[in-house]
């Protein structure tokens, strides 16, 4: 019976239409609360409103006074919620527990968090920005945080779970559904938390695995300058420096390549390889005038700085064409053909 | 506290209302107290140097307990004070037990001294929590 | 302030019939019942202190159960003898300041005087040594934030060039290399051209955790010695003085308000406002210098005593 | 633990109010001076009501702001320029946490104990002040000193993220709950300023307390044993042993958060061996309790104003007092309700459920109490009774929905998302400010000898109710639907293509929250005409039989020319109505009358 007026309860009114193995009882769990919720809002409500009307004050009327207490009353409506409170608190803690503990050989991707923008990596050493999921398979997420604490939300999927940097917290779900779905980070993380959002892509098997096979390969052979465009976006580099000019924590990329700046200790530098690569990995150790020394040390393969740099020259007026490298081929070979004359930190 | 507001409260007192009755300590006990701090003190100290494992933290708790006591008991006058100054204390000192001990059980969830997030070896000591 | 109380007293006094006891407020009937909620007040004011510094223990249990090699090792840089004296000192001021207490009770004013001098005596010298103890953490480098020997050497904090150390610290580098976090540079994406990326920046930090006095060095290695911690545990260790300096700098800060509190104390004796009758803000003092002595009590064994 | 000292007879000596004389404490004494330094627990109060109600203005100006930006998605979709879109949602951030900060810190937990409990505790009690004057006005002052220091940071950062050039326009922008290691490490703010105002203003909170507690034990009348006490007193109890026993934590959180930020100690900042969630831990073994300290005394209010205008005893005396303490406590005990998703171990998780569930209970215990108190009473609809009803209803939807959050599975995806943001105003503002209102209106004539327009309050209250519930009831929807909290901006349409709904939701509250802001004003209207304009109140214009009402309205500066003697706070027999002018008088044969019917029945 009460299933009965479970079912007619449509479900997608308040929650997001579910799309993973927990959703199903989590909803249903919050249908009985709702509905007992529901039940005692009525109650108090009707029992006010009909009291207020019945027993207003009128002119002449002498209503002899009500008992002032009754054990019987205060014990029923002790016990009668407590028993309620108990009933929740047991299905509460045996459905959280099915959410909690994974099954084994789960798929195992690591989500990173970074002010302001989600990453996710999979076994195969692909990482990118969007989660990508196979259909009807458990996924076990490992959640790390590069910087403060975020928190990893998928409605459709009704997990969330903070991202504790020490801590390495962990979720799983099992998608039943293709589709795309809401990822949002929910825990407050500074200026652009708001924007901290991305996709969760579920899809079969083998649309996973043609996928993974396509970003695999095109992460091999990209020219650098795409390379270089795709690190910018994962790496986080677009959270400080823009590519149209507009200064932000850092200075924009567009025209930087090239350019002679000038240090906060004085003497000018021009934004060439060794600087840029020492920037990349030591970015305390010059900084240029007008700037915060805010940036974080970013360990990243040699291939990858110089594929960033091709992309840097790629998009500044300030480099001759002898700078650029053929934007064809893999960019795993080093960026050897550096010109001399834009090398040298001249001192003031 | 109720001797106290009944004192108070109370129109014909039996004593002049300009009184205040307080315990005044005996220089004996002053003393005895002071005496036995100090050997303590010296205890605590010896009790350090001894290899006891996990005993050592709990003889320095017991021995730091007891000083603790004694200073309420006789230098504070609690043992002649009113009850509920007592249990103000002794609140005070419950909540911060369970202050302590809640928290503490949630320390096994921190890992300090795992650096790389994300791999097995990560994993393999971290369980669902 | 003061002033405009004795007026609105005064007046509120007025439509009292009762004493006119000057020390009794409006709103009480008796002496004893201004004492009584006097008292009260007070122990709820310890109360509050109390868990105030029992956040501080919540955070050094958690510390030391996670990290309880750290505290072991790091406990030795401080020095028992000191802190037991200091325990000695502390304890003898209570007993002065009960005692005086009960000078005051008894209406002895000279007796009173006396003995809060000697408290406030004892008070003084706990916090010199507290000074000699402090100062010579400082002259070693270990204290708070950057620039102590502990201190992680994180590219954000700039390196600190600390005076005496930088050849220790050099020969300790090439002494154990592992413990130093050198930032790899491929050669092969550098410009030869254009020369590497100034050394003396990519070099980390010349502050290495060994980086200590001999002095301090030899007092340790007989014991535990630093190179027994773990990796991750040796850039931690300051956490440990992070806790020390927090706690006794706090109750450093309530001994000087206590002595602070005497000497007010001792102004209105000297004044021989205190008899039989009249002795509330001597034992309220009395209570919070107490208060002082038993967080002492606590504090000494849990950072000194480490075993 | 009673102070009842031998038998005194059920109603007293006659509890006839004592009329008004031309000395009040209002005129007492003259000048600034008499009132900077004045020790009378009403002029205080009355100086804490200038101030509380002044940074409540402020918050809620700044809460009409958040709303009103959330009228647009502000999403890059909508074509704004990265750097833009950062610095709208550095406004936001400042704004979010100034309304937060300023709201829970300045106003809601100093408003009714400082208030409505500084003026009122003491002649509910028969005594001529608390316990503690002098320290009462230190409280004020710490009030003040701290609560200066935290608008002016807070609001310079929100002046500088609008572009106006302001000296140390640092703000703070970590939200009222300062997480670690955002605050230390990262937060734009200057979070060593904010730690130290919150730490005066928690200072001040604690003396307040302390006073308190000292004054029920202390300054009880004859004949008010514990359980003849109004059950206003109960409340403020309750609430000063949470203010004692909690605020030190907050007091040596920010303390270790100051120096984190100052000095780097690491004890909450990962990078150097700290926990964040340790901090948590910290944070909410105050904050959790500080949610009772806001709503408690607002119940001991509700108490008092439905006994008053249902003309009738409260039912269930005993169970209402005692469910004020078991909340008191078990408050302390269910902080881990905050942190479900914080990775805290799950067997820490199932205690604090269970907990969180055991609150509730007392909690309903109250609401079908103050139903029972409204059964075949004599229910007249004035001003505050129409705020006790709001009351009632709001706090039955704000803490039913508190079962979603408690129990674990669905804490899961409803945690962190507008759904908490309704929840809690639904306690915190539907509950405290209504009751807070209520209580105003109630106490009014006592504290100023003065009447409001009735018909005017009443509109009023429509505006306020109405506003509320359309403010924060589309946020539950919204919140289910997946909006999470703390957002500048949110999707307009969600991955799959499908649109979000959440700008109907959030317009929906715009829109209500609008309405609200018209109907407080007017409240302050009411106020203020009848502070111009009002009729002389009579000493008991609503026929309680607390003690404060004996005494003549505006009271004069001691209070009671003789103490009263205390009887049942809640038997209301032998009021008698006569007129506006002269309110409600004790009539011996009423009384008889009264009684005799009470047995016969």
């Amino acid at each position: 019976m009460l299933h009965a007026i479970l079912a007619a309860s449509d479900p997608t009114f308040w929650l997001p239409r579910g799309a993973s193995t927990v959703s199903g009882d989590v909803d249903m769990l919050f249908n009985i609360v709702m509905w007992i919720c529901i039940f005692f809002f009525v109650l108090v409500t009707v029992l006010l409103l009909l009291f207020v009307v019945m027993y207003r004050h009128r002119p002449g009327v002498k209503r002899s006074t009500a008992a002032e207490h009754s054990t019987l009353l205060e014990l029923t409506w002790t016990l009668i919620p407590s028993i309620i409170v108990v009933f929740l608190y047991y299905y509460g803690f045996r459905q959280y527990m099915n959410m909690v503990i994974e099954p084994p050989n789960a798929y195992e991707i690591t989500a990173t968090g970074k002010m302001w923008q989600w990453s996710f990596t999979y076994p195969t050493g692909v990482e990118t920005n969007e989660l990508h999921v196979p259909v009807n398979v458990p996924v076990r997420v490992i959640l790390q945080s590069n910087d403060v604490i975020h928190s990893l939300y998928i409605p459709a999927f009704r997990v969330k779970k903070d991202v504790v940097p020490g801590r390495f917290n962990r979720l799983w779900f099992q998608a039943t559904d293709n589709g795309q779905y809401d990822i949002y980070c929910t825990d407050y993380c500074g200026t652009n938390h708001s924007t901290m959002r991305s996709t969760a892509v579920v899809e079969s098997q083998a649309d996973f695995d043609k996928w993974m096979k396509i970003t695999i390969d095109t992460n091999n052979n990209l020219p650098p300058v795409q390379k270089g465009k795709k690190l910018y976006m994962t790496q986080g580099c677009a959270q400080c420096h823009t590519l149209d000019g507009t200064r932000l924590v850092g200075p924009s990329w567009k025209d930087m390549w090239g350019r002679t700046e000038q240090l906060e200790s004085g003497p000018d530098i021009v934004v060439n390889a060794p600087y840029v690569t020492e920037s990349i990995l030591l970015p305390q150790a010059k900084i240029v005038k007008g700037y915060p020394p805010s940036m974080p040390p970013f360990q990243l393969k040699p291939a990858d700085i110089s594929a960033l740099m091709e992309f840097m020259k790629s998009i500044s007026s300030h480099t001759s064409a002898a700078d650029m490298m053929p934007t064809t081929g893999p960019a795993t070979q080093p960026a050897a053909t550096e010109p001399a004359l834009t090398g040298s930190t001249t001192q003031k | 506290m109720t001797t106290a507001a009944q004192a108070s409260h109370d129109t014909d007192h039996d004593h002049d209302p300009g009184a205040v009755h307080a315990h005044i300590m005996p220089p004996r006990i002053l003393l005895g107290v002071y005496g036995a701090l100090v050997v303590l003190t010296v205890l605590t100290v010896a009790v350090a140097y001894l290899e006891l494992g996990k005993l050592n933290i709990w003889a320095a708790m017991i021995i730091a307990v007891i000083k603790a006591s004694l200073v309420v008991l006789y230098f504070m006058h609690l043992k002649y004070d009113n009850l509920f100054n007592g249990v103000v204390l002794i609140t005070a000192l419950i909540f911060v037990a369970l202050f302590i001990a809640v928290t503490m059980m949630d320390t096994a969830e921190y890992k300090p001294n795992e650096n790389q997030p994300g791999t097995r070896v990560m994993m393999t000591s971290q369980n669902g929590g | 302030m003061s002033s405009t109380e004795q007026t609105l007293a005064a007046d509120s006094h007025a439509g009292h019939n009762g004493h006119h006891d000057p020390h009794l407020a409006h709103h009480f009937d008796t002496p004893e019942q201004q004492y009584t909620s006097g008292k009260l007040g007070m122990w709820m004011f310890l109360g509050t202190e109390v868990l105030m510094f029992g956040g501080l223990f919540c955070a050094y249990a958690v510390y030391r159960h996670n990290h309880p090699e750290v505290f072991e090792y790091a406990h030795q840089y401080l020095d028992r003898k000191l802190g037991a004296i200091n325990t000695l000192v502390l304890i003898t001021s209570s007993l002065t300041m009960a005692w005086g207490v009960r000078a005051a009770q008894m209406g002895k004013r000279g007796l009173l005087v006396a003995l809060l001098l000697l408290t406030i005596l004892g008070g003084a010298g706990f916090m010199f040594i507290k000074t000699i103890e402090y100062s010579t953490k400082w002259r070693e480098h270990i204290f708070i934030g950057s620039g102590n020997v502990f201190y992680e050497s994180n590219p954000e904090t700039k390196p600190q060039s600390v005076n005496g150390l930088e050849e220790e610290a050099l020969h300790i580098n090439e002494a154990k290399p592992e413990t130093v976090a050198t930032v790899k540079v491929e050669p092969d994406v550098v410009d030869p051209n254009a020369g590497t990326p100034d050394a003396a920046l990519i070099k980390p930090p010349n502050i290495t955790p060994a980086g200590l006095s001999e002095k301090v060095k030899a007092g340790v290695t007989e014991r535990m010695s630093y190179n027994s911690l773990v990796k991750q545990d040796q850039t931690r260790v300051y956490t440990f003085f992070a806790i020390y300096f927090f706690m006794t700098g706090l109750h450093g800060v309530h001994v000087l308000v206590g002595m602070g509190l005497i000497t007010w104390i001792l102004v209105r004796a000297a004044r021989n406002e205190f008899g039989p009758t009249y002795f509330t803000p001597v034992d309220l003092v009395g209570l919070y210098w107490h208060l002082v002595d038993l967080i002492w009590i606590f504090l000494f064994p849990l950072l000194y005593l480490i075993h | 633990m009673s102070a009842v000292t031998g038998p005194i007879s059920y109603h007293g000596p006659t509890p006839q109010p004592q009329r008004a004389s031309s000395d009040n404490y209002l005129n007492h004494t003259r000048g600034v001076m008499s009132w900077a330094f004045t020790l009378d627990h009403k002029r205080i109060g009355l100086m804490y009501m200038i101030g509380i109600l002044a940074s409540f203005l402020l918050a809620g100006l700044f809460a009409i702001m958040v709303r009103t930006m959330l009228w647009h998605p502000l999403t890059a979709e909508a074509g704004a320029s990265q750097g833009a879109l950062n610095s709208a949602h550095d406004l936001y951030n400042h704004m979010f946490t100034l309304h937060g900060a300023v709201m829970v810190f300045m106003f809601i937990i100093p408003s009714v104990p400082a208030i409505l409990g500084n003026f009122i505790l003491p002649m509910q009690l028969g005594a001529k002040d608390v316990a503690f004057p002098r320290l009462n006005l230190l409280s004020f002052y710490c009030w003040v000193v701290g609560g200066v220091f935290f608008v002016y940071l807070l609001l310079s950062g929100v002046l500088h993220a609008m572009g106006f050039n302001v000296p140390g326009g640092y703000g703070l922008d970590t939200g009222w709950t300062f997480y670690t290691p955002y605050s230390d490490a990262k937060a734009q703010g200057s979070v060593v300023a904010a730690t130290i105002g919150v730490f005066i203003l928690g200072f001040s909170s604690i003396l307040t307390g302390l006073n308190f507690i000292a004054s029920i034990h202390m300054l009880r009348p004859r004949g008010m044993g514990w359980f003849k006490m109004p059950l206003f007193l109960w409340a403020l109890y309750s609430t000063s042993l949470i203010q004692i026993l909690a605020t030190p934590v907050l007091a040596i959180t920010v303390m270790l958060l100051c120096a984190e930020r100052a000095i780097g100690i690491g004890i909450f900042d990962p990078a150097r061996g700290g926990d964040p969630v340790l901090f948590q831990h910290f944070f909410w073994f105050y904050s959790h309790p500080a949610v009772y300290i806001m709503v408690l005394p607002s119940m001991g209010i509700i108490s008092e104003l439905i006994v008053a205008f249902s003309r009738k005893h409260i039912f269930g005396y005993s169970f209402i007092a005692m469910s004020s303490l078991a909340i008191a406590l078990l408050s302390f005990f269910v902080w881990g309700h905050h942190m479900f998703i914080s990775g805290q171990s799950a067997v820490t998780d199932a205690i604090f459920s269970l907990i969180t569930f055991a609150v509730a209970i007392p909690s309903a215990v109250k609401v079908f109490n103050w139903l029972a108190t409204l059964f075949r009473a004599d229910i007249r609809l004035k001003v505050p009774m129409m705020y006790a009803l709001g009351f009632i209803m709001l706090f039955t939807i704000g803490g039913l929905t508190g079962l979603f959050l408690g129990t674990l599975a669905v804490d899961v995806p409803l945690t962190n998302t507008y759904f908490i943001v309704a929840h809690f105003h639904y306690v915190m503002m539907g509950s405290t400010l209504f009751a807070f209102i209520g209580g105003m209106y109630y106490w009014w004539p006592k504290m100023f000898g003065k009447m409001y327009n009735e018909t005017f309050a009443h509109v009023a209250f429509w505006f306020v109710f109405v506003g509320f519930n359309l403010t924060f009831f589309p946020q539950f929807i919204a919140g289910t639907k997946g909006m999470p909290r703390r957002y500048a901006s949110y999707p307009v349409l969600s991955s799959d293509g499908r649109p979000t709904h959440f700008v109907t939701y959030h317009r929906l509250s715009t829109t209500g929250a609008y309405t609200m802001g018209t109907g407080l004003f007017l409240v302050l209207g009411t106020w203020i005409q009848s502070l111009r304009r009002g009729k002389q109140a009579p000493p008991n214009p609503w026929g309680a039989n607390t003690l404060e009402w004996r005494c003549p309205s505006p009271p004069p500066h001691d209070n009671f020319t003789e103490t009263p003697v205390a009887d049942d706070p809640y038997d209301l027999s032998g009021w008698k109505y006569v007129s506006e002018e002269v309110g409600w008088v004790y009539d011996r044969e009423q009384a008889a009358a009264d009684v005799a019917a009470h047995v016969a029945h």
